[in-house]
């Protein structure tokens, strides 16, 4: 039991460096795309531990429980993930609902520092964030359900390996609709530039984090590296069938935050009603439609 | 408009009444009621006829056989006596003014007549039992008699107090007989006394005392009622 | 010692009381408590009037069934005597009148007796909501009244052309051996609407309205409980014995009693004035009673009426006392009633309860065996009725509970003596007793109303 | 014949009641019925040759009599009919003191 | 060896002695309800769960007991919540205007409570399910409204009517009233009026989609103690007769499509419940009031109910049953939580209230377990239930359902966060500077409840087994269950081990912590010292955001949310029409009608014979 939770932990710092480089790298990559050169890779790391030196200010117990109840949460969802088929902390129960929720334990004990803080724009940004999760999790699960129900399971490897079976190839293929649903969804839970209204700086002095400095502002991009690494390993077992080995993962892992970076520099930002009109107009009516083609016709490609 | 389509209906339902005893052939047509099919042949056998000693069958019925239902209607005519007394309040009573003032000729004129309607009145009332009449009727001239005095006299006032005791006496006295009746023989209103020989002025046992009592009651009742109607309450 | 002092010696008493004008409730009160204590003593039977045996004379038939009728009808009258001696004592003889005229009705097994006591009774209830000071209303009750009885009258002459006979028993037997229905038919519709103007059945009762909603401590319980039980008991023995509900007759007289229940309630909840609330729901429980025996049911009918008689006592005392002292009888002004005196208000409470049918309470018991007896009888739609008709009247005497027991904006202080008190207690705990207690309820069954032929002479 | 005028006679009394408005006639139409009702039940007990039941001594038995128990029914019923007539219009009277009309339309409106 | 029938005396009679004892002391009586409601629990718990409660009836003849799991299982909930709620019993009676009654009625229902659930005969099941209305219905005036209980009582009765109807269409085609063997008896049509007929009762007592009208009032303005006996265990009485209904009938309507394999009935109630779900969720992200907004999250968790029941498979019901028991235990706590902040603060209206986690930290603890177990989130109770119900729906593939579910679990989170906001968090208030943490024997259940909601989120496996049992009793296969994980019956793949989640998200806290307490320790500042773009702000009402929290989401629905509210008006609107039509019809002055009515009446029944 202990191994298994020491490799848990293995896998949340191996989840946090992994990403923090990528970011990295994407930074330099836009900075590209915008003729100049770019930051070093290793920036973020730099940003990060700048950040947890300085000593800053605290309003209140909750505050702080807050910030730590939110990072703890999203470190024991890291240590249920499977980086690849066979590489999983805890066998068989990493069960895909764990992540949803387990997600929303980091959510929750975020919100409850920032409105702690007594500032009304963290309360608002709060707001914000929440309203843009029910946006993009409904059409999100959706798909999942059809996933879930293809494959017959609902365990991170297992569905892994259904994709990687010879018979059938990945979800992206075989649910076209699905996949592009479960990409713009990863953009809302990324907080990527369309649906970015409630981290963005412009917006109100960055929403939630207002009230953050020093070792609490540190922990929270600690906290918001590794969520974006769940969700982006998500993205890559559900639709890219997950990896067989840790180079393959890689590769797909940095293709897919890519490709979401791409986009999201070049797109605007929806207003917070937007994002929820825009979720429940068009990504859930291709999920349905896909979960009825795929699971009443049973038409899977 | 209204009152056409009330004739209209009221007419429909006369001939629907009509036609619907028409087709019941257990009713009998009119005029071809055979006795022997009905309760009431049996009031003509001998036997009953001479134990009850009234001639006039209806009387019989009425008083002898179902005595109870004249008790029952002599209270319903009590009753309707008390509630006019009740309507029109307790306070004390003074005549109507008819703007109509009799002359002399008649106020003595009509205390002659009085007299004479009195004794036709005690007349019927004795003779229940043997000619048609009785007390009902007897009581009904006693009370016209009355009526008589108060529309020739504009000041006349019969003493209601008196009409009030006699009432409630002659009432009770006619429970009294009927409890009697159980008494000393077996059931209420049961003829106690002789039946006497059908026919003559004294038989029928108990029918005429009864008949009696009724006169005198529905006389003072109605004259009660008759009272109450042409006075009003003391304007003083 | 036999049945007819019941009727005889009130009338004595009657007549001799408008010579003593002072002492007439005492004397009515005297003559209740001696009629009670008979009621235990006398054996059942019947008795032969003016020593002419049954199909001469008249005879009465005193049962089981009328002994209950006429317990509860005397009680209650003594009840209402007692407790309205001061403010309606001149209408003691009234009342021995009413008294004697409904014992005759519930005892006489002669269909023209039971005219001549209808008629009675009925001139006795027109005097009682004459106490009401509303001349017209009185009026309306008289005309209706009236024609009612003259229909009753048409019904048994044409009735006694056909048979020959007025006795009850010998018409039972006459109908039965001609047993053709359609002559049955003309007789008995005239003979259920003269009684139907005065159990109250909903197209006949416009009176109700008048009479009731203006009534008084004495009027209201009069008219609403003692008048509507002895009515119900009297339409339900000639509906269960004589008429012959066959056919079209059946269903329209089933529709008219179904539309009455719910229509009933419907009324109660559209009006705004307490008393209105109270009469309607009567209007609404007289067609329950009638329906059942329509049906069949009469064991639970008759604990129907018993049940609904007692309530609808407390409720009415209760209601005119107050409206009596704050002067309108609106929801909105009698707000806050019981918020002062708490024992009446959990008297009032329980009738009220009892009469939704709610576990605990008497009601209860009654309304649900009444509907396993209907079920019984494969007859759902009536049920659907009732049970609709019942939910809406719990909806509206909720509303009304919530109001008298929360103070409204104007403070009213409304004063029960003492002899009001305890008969609500009294009556409340009644009802909550045999709400659980239920043994004695099963002693009667169906057949408790059948006119039998013993009879027994003096 | 006459059995069908009683008929229709008690038809009209109820016609009377149905449509007026003024107490009085209400009154006045509530006898017409009791009129009509009570010539119905003495029509009921009518025979064409009988002879009016009073035994008299010259008279043989064996003689055809009328039915006299409706005679009797119909005397009570009479009698009713004044009672009720005459508690009607006591009533009357106390409606015209407190309204002044006898008219029930007009009256409708003083509560 | 406690009866049933003891218990029940036992109760009826303390309810008696309550009302006395409270008319002498209000502590003292309520002390009495909180000793006689533990001993019902304590005697429930020690001889039921063996169903060792002897059935055998000697004082009251016409009843007839038996056990059975289903029944101890809603019995002890709700025995136990109304055990909880009856500590709050001597800081609340003080200000009640019927505080006597107030004990008697509260100790009645829950006799009542007991003999409706340990019966088999119908016509004692609707005894004890009226005698429950009709106490409790006394019991909500106390609070804000009057017109609440007119509306509490109005559809409750309309639900027991309903069921009414239904065992008299039993007892009438089949004999039967004993509900087992009824419930099986019935067929073809009218096994589907008796499945409508229960379940217009099993909506009305839930406050489910089409008859939740009654639930935010008679929630929103029941006194402060009772508002989690309404919400926590009366609910459940719906759920109860439901399950009668989804279960116990033998499904004859056809399949609807054959891939969902699903009777048309269950279907329906399947998508009704979806709708209560995402009606409720949206109409408690829109409301202001605290105890509303739990009415109407208790409504949307009457959907989940509705939901689990509908798919006939022991997965799903086992998660019904396991919702049954988080959501009794968080809605209580979460309700009694706003109750110890109303009894402070005299308002539950969140615009009034802010900061209040300063001055009493454990009732913020509190609803916090609460909310985390309302919402669904792992360490607690709700997840697991919302798991196994997410589980079923995924396996059945009914996309319909599925959409309100996920909306309905994130929507949940939305409205549970909104109290915690505005209530708990942001400013503290200078007028609630007084406020005192509510007293010890106040906090006595909700540290119990926190425990249980922890407990049942981490331990599950021995009230799954319970649940087992309960499923083996109903016919349905039982779920595999090991000490400490669900194995999943459809794939074995979804293995759910809730202890090793919470052992993980501690061992990820404690690392956090480390980070923490290892760096720099930051300078405690003020809440009003925060970063306002240098506007200076004295008053700290300014700085509160709780007014229309979700306002953009607001504004999307804002227009059409009381349509049902309009319906139901208009429906007691018509009632009093036909109510003034029969009034002009058979009740007007002139004796006219009447004599018109007498006449075409006869003219009618003459109709046949005349002509």
């Amino acid at each position: 039991m202990i191994i298994n939770v020491l490799v848990g932990i293995g896998i949340a710092f191996f989840a946090f460096v992994l990403q923090t480089s990528v970011a990295g790298l994407n930074r330099k990559i836009v900075g590209r795309l915008q003729k100049r050169i770019g930051p070093r890779w290793y920036q973020e790391f730099i940003d990060i531990f700048k950040l947890l030196s300085k000593r800053s200010v605290s309003h209140g117990w909750i505050f702080d429980f807050g910030v730590i109840m939110a990072l703890g949460g999203i470190i024991g969802t890291a240590m249920f993930m499977p980086i690849t088929s066979n590489i999983v902390a805890f066998q068989d129960y990493d069960n895909f609902f764990i992540f949803v929720y387990l997600l929303a334990v980091g959510m929750l004990g975020m919100a409850m520092s920032a409105s702690g803080s007594g500032n009304p724009w963290a309360s608002i940004g709060v707001m914000r964030a929440l309203t843009t999760m029910l946006a993009y999790e409904v059409p999100f699960l959706i798909v999942v359900l059809t996933i879930i129900n293809l494959s017959g399971t609902s365990s991170m490897t297992g569905i892994q390996i259904f994709q990687q079976t010879a018979g059938n190839n990945w979800f992206i293929l075989a649910l076209p609709l699905g996949g592009i649903v479960g990409f713009i969804a990863l953009m809302g839970m990324l907080g990527k530039k369309p649906f970015e209204t409630y981290i963005a700086p412009a917006e109100i002095a960055s929403g939630p984090m207002v009230e953050y400095g020093g070792k609490q502002l540190g922990m929270l991009f600690i906290l918001h590296e590794i969520s974006v690494w769940i969700e982006v390993t998500l993205f890559v077992h559900l639709f890219l069938g997950g990896a067989t080995n840790i180079f393959e993962f890689l590769i797909k892992y940095f293709a897919v935050y890519t490709l979401a970076n791409l986009i999201s520099n070049v797109n605007g930002r929806f207003k917070i009603d937007q994002v929820v009109t825009f979720f429940y107009k068009w990504p859930l009516l291709m999920a349905v439609t896909q979960a009825v083609i795929a699971i009443y016709f049973g038409w899977v490609i | 408009m209204k009152n056409l389509f009330g004739l209209l209906l009221s007419l429909v339902l006369g001939a629907f009444i009509i036609l619907a005893l028409n087709n019941t052939a257990a009713f009998p047509a009119f005029g071809e009621v055979d006795l022997a099919d009905r309760v009431s042949e049996q009031y003509f056998t001998d036997g009953n006829v001479a134990e009850v000693g009234s001639a006039n069958i209806v009387t019989a019925i009425v008083v002898g056989y179902r005595g109870f239902d004249t008790l029952g209607e002599v209270t319903v005519l009590f009753i309707s006596a008390l509630g006019v007394a009740i309507i029109f309040g307790e306070k004390k009573q003074e005549r109507l003014d008819l703007k109509f003032k009799p002359n002399f000729m008649l106020r003595v004129g009509s205390r002659v007549l009085f007299g004479m309607i009195l004794i036709t009145s005690i007349y019927i009332i004795f003779h229940g039992h043997l000619t048609p009449g009785g007390g009902f009727p007897g009581g009904a001239i006693i009370a016209s008699a009355v009526l008589l005095l108060y529309l020739t006299d504009d000041r006349f006032r019969s003493n209601v107090k008196g009409f009030k005791i006699l009432e409630g006496i002659a009432g009770s006295l006619f429970v009294v007989i009927g409890l009697l009746g159980l008494v000393l023989v077996t059931s209420f209103l049961q003829n106690f006394l002789p039946a006497g020989t059908v026919g003559d002025l004294l038989s029928a046992g108990i029918i005429p005392i009864i008949y009696v009592l009724i006169g005198l009651k529905v006389g003072s009742e109605i004259s009660g009622i008759v009272d109450n109607f042409l006075t009003e309450e003391e304007s003083a | 010692m036999s049945a007819i002092l019941l009727v005889a010696i009130p009338l004595l008493v009657a007549f001799l009381s408008i010579l003593v004008k002072k002492y007439a409730p005492y004397l009515l009160i005297i003559v209740g408590l001696f009629n009670l204590v008979m009621l235990f003593l006398l054996q059942d039977g019947g008795v032969i009037i003016g020593g002419f045996d049954q199909p001469l004379g008249i005879n009465l038939l005193l049962n089981l069934y009328s002994r209950i009728a006429l317990i509860l009808i005397n009680a209650l009258i003594v009840v209402i005597a007692c407790l309205n001696i001061k403010d309606y004592g001149k209408y003691g003889s009234i009342l021995l009148l009413a008294m004697a005229g409904l014992n005759g009705l519930v005892l006489t097994v002669d269909l023209f007796n039971f005219f001549v006591f209808l008629e009675i009774s009925g001139i006795a209830a027109y005097l009682i909501t004459s106490s009401n000071k509303k001349p017209t209303n009185t009026f309306h009750y008289l005309a209706l009244g009236a024609v009612g009885s003259s229909l009753f009258l048409f019904g048994v002459i044409i009735l006694y052309a056909m048979y020959g006979t007025l006795n009850y028993g010998a018409m039972i037997e006459a109908i039965a051996a001609n047993n053709n229905y359609a002559e049955v038919v003309l007789p008995f519709t005239l003979m259920f609407i003269g009684l139907g103007v005065e159990a109250k059945l909903l197209p006949f009762n416009s009176w109700v309205k008048g009479a009731l909603g203006h009534s008084n401590t004495m009027s209201g319980p009069m008219i609403a409980s003692v008048y509507a039980a002895a009515l119900s008991f009297v339409l339900g023995r000639m509906i269960d014995n004589l008429f012959l509900f066959q056919g079209t007759l059946l269903t329209i007289v089933t529709v008219l009693l179904t539309v009455g229940i719910l229509l009933g309630d419907f009324m109660a909840f559209s009006s705004t004035k307490t008393r209105e609330i109270l009469l309607f729901s009567s209007v609404a429980q007289a067609s329950i009673v009638a329906l059942l025996f329509v049906n069949g049911v009469v064991a639970w009918a008759v604990w129907l009426i018993i049940a609904n008689a007692l309530s609808k006592t407390v409720m009415f005392l209760v209601i005119n006392k107050a409206t009596k002292e704050v002067g309108c009888d609106e929801t909105k002004s009698l707000q806050g009633l019981f918020t002062k005196n708490i024992l009446v208000g959990l008297a009032f409470t329980l009738a009220t309860l009892s009469v939704m049918g709610l576990p605990l309470l008497v009601g209860f018991m009654i309304k649900l065996n009444f509907l396993t007896a209907l079920a019984g009888a494969g007859q759902i739609w009536l049920i659907v009725a009732i049970l609709i008709a019942s939910l809406v009247e719990g909806i509206y005497f909720v509303r009304l509970l919530v109001k008298l027991w929360y103070k409204g904006e104007n403070e009213i202080s409304v004063k029960y003596n003492l002899s009001f008190k305890v008969v609500f207690v009294v009556i409340a705990l009644a009802l909550l007793a045999f709400g659980s207690y239920t043994a004695p309820m099963n002693q009667i069954d169906n057949s408790v109303d059948a006119v039998t032929e013993v009879v027994n002479n003096g | 014949m006459i059995q069908y005028a009683a008929i229709i006679l008690f038809v009209f009394g109820l016609y009377g009641l149905f449509t007026n408005r003024n107490v009085i006639k209400m009154i006045v139409s509530l006898n017409v019925m009791e009129v009509g009702l009570n010539i119905f039940i003495i029509s009921i007990g009518f025979t064409y040759d009988g002879i009016a039941p009073i035994l008299s001594s010259t008279t043989a038995n064996g003689l055809l009599y009328v039915d006299p128990l409706p005679q009797a029914l119909v005397l009570t019923a009479i009698v009713i009919g004044v009672g009720t007539t005459a508690l009607g219009l006591a009533i009357a009277k106390s409606i015209h003191k407190t309204y002044n009309t006898f008219d029930l339309d007009e009256m409708g409106d003083k509560e | 060896m406690a009866s049933i029938e003891y218990l029940i005396l036992i109760l009826v009679g303390a309810s008696f002695l309550a009302y006395l004892f409270t008319k002498l002391n209000t502590y003292l009586g309520s002390v009495f309800t909180i000793l006689a409601t533990m001993f019902v629990f304590a005697s429930l718990a020690g001889y039921g769960f063996g169903m060792g409660l002897d059935t055998t009836v000697n004082y009251l003849p016409w009843f007839t007991f038996n056990q059975t799991y289903l029944g101890f299982y809603f019995v002890i909930i709700i025995a136990f919540v109304y055990l909880m709620v009856s500590f709050f019993h001597p800081y609340y009676l003080g200000q009640y205007k019927y505080k006597d009654s107030y004990n008697m009625l509260f100790l009645l229902s829950l006799a009542g409570i007991i003999g409706a659930f340990y019966t088999d005969n119908f016509l004692q099941l609707f005894f004890f399910f009226e005698l429950i209305i009709w106490t409790t219905m006394f019991l909500i005036p106390q609070g804000k409204s009057r017109e609440a209980a007119v509306s509490y009582f109005g559809f409750s009765v309309a639900g027991s009517v309903a069921m009414l109807i239904g065992i008299f269409l039993i007892f009438s085609s089949t004999g039967q009233l004993d509900i087992t063997s009824g419930l099986a008896a019935i067929s073809g049509t009218n096994a589907i009026i008796v499945f409508i007929l229960f379940l217009i009762a099993g909506f009305a007592k839930l406050g489910a989609f089409p008859l939740h009208i009654w639930l935010p009032i008679a929630h929103g303005n029941a006194p402060h103690p009772f508002s989690p006996v309404l919400s926590g265990a009366l609910v459940k009485l719906g759920a109860f007769i439901g399950i009668l209904a989804l279960v116990r009938i033998v499904p004859t309507a056809n399949l609807l499509v054959d891939s969902i394999n699903l009777p048309l009935g269950q279907w329906l109630v399947a998508i009704l419940g979806s709708i209560s779900i995402v009606f409720g969720t949206l109409m408690a992200i829109k409301e202001d009031d605290a105890k509303k907004l739990l009415a109407y999250s208790s409504m949307s968790h009457g959907g989940y109910i509705l939901v689990a029941f509908s798919l006939m498979n022991s997965v799903a019901f086992a998660g019904g049953f396991y919702h049954i028991l988080a959501h009794a235990i968080a809605s209580a706590a979460a309700f009694m939580a706003i109750a110890a902040v109303a009894r402070a603060t005299g308002t539950t209206k969140m615009k009034e209230l802010g900061g209040m986690i300063h001055k009493m930290p454990i009732t913020y603890l509190a609803y916090l377990v609460a909310i985390i177990s309302m919402a669904g989130i792992p360490p607690m109770g709700g997840f697991i239930s919302k798991w196994l119900i997410f589980m079923a729906v995924i396996n059945k593939g009914m996309i319909f359902v599925a959409i309100a579910i996920f909306f309905g679990s994130v929507g949940s989170f939305l409205y549970v966060f909104r109290p915690l906001a505005a209530l708990f968090l942001g400013q503290e208030f200078r007028e609630y500077k007084h406020v005192k943490e509510a007293p010890i024997m106040m906090l006595i259940p909700t540290f119990i409840l926190m425990g249980l909601n922890v407990y049942t989120g981490v331990f599950p496996s021995f009230i799954l087994n319970f649940i087992n049992n309960i499923l083996g009793e109903l016919g349905y296969a039982a779920l595999n269950v090991t000490s400490s994980s669900i194995i999943n019956v459809f794939d074995g793949q979804g293995i759910l081990n809730p202890a090793l989640i919470s052992l993980v998200f501690a061992v990820g806290v404690f690392i956090a912590f480390i980070i923490f307490i290892l760096l720099k320790k930051s300078r405690s500042v003020s809440l009003m010292d925060t970063y306002t773009a240098a506007n200076f702000v004295h008053d700290e009402h300014l700085l509160h955001y709780s007014v229309d929290f979700y306002a953009p989401l607001e504004r999307l629905y804002e227009k059409h949310t009381n349509w049902m509210t309009k319906f139901y008006e208009s429906l007691a609107k018509k009632v009093k029409e036909i109510g003034n039509l029969g009034k002009y019809l058979f009740m007007s002055k002139n004796i006219g009608t009447t004599m018109l009515w007498i006449i075409t009446i006869i003219i009618l029944l003459l109709w046949g014979v005349a002509l």
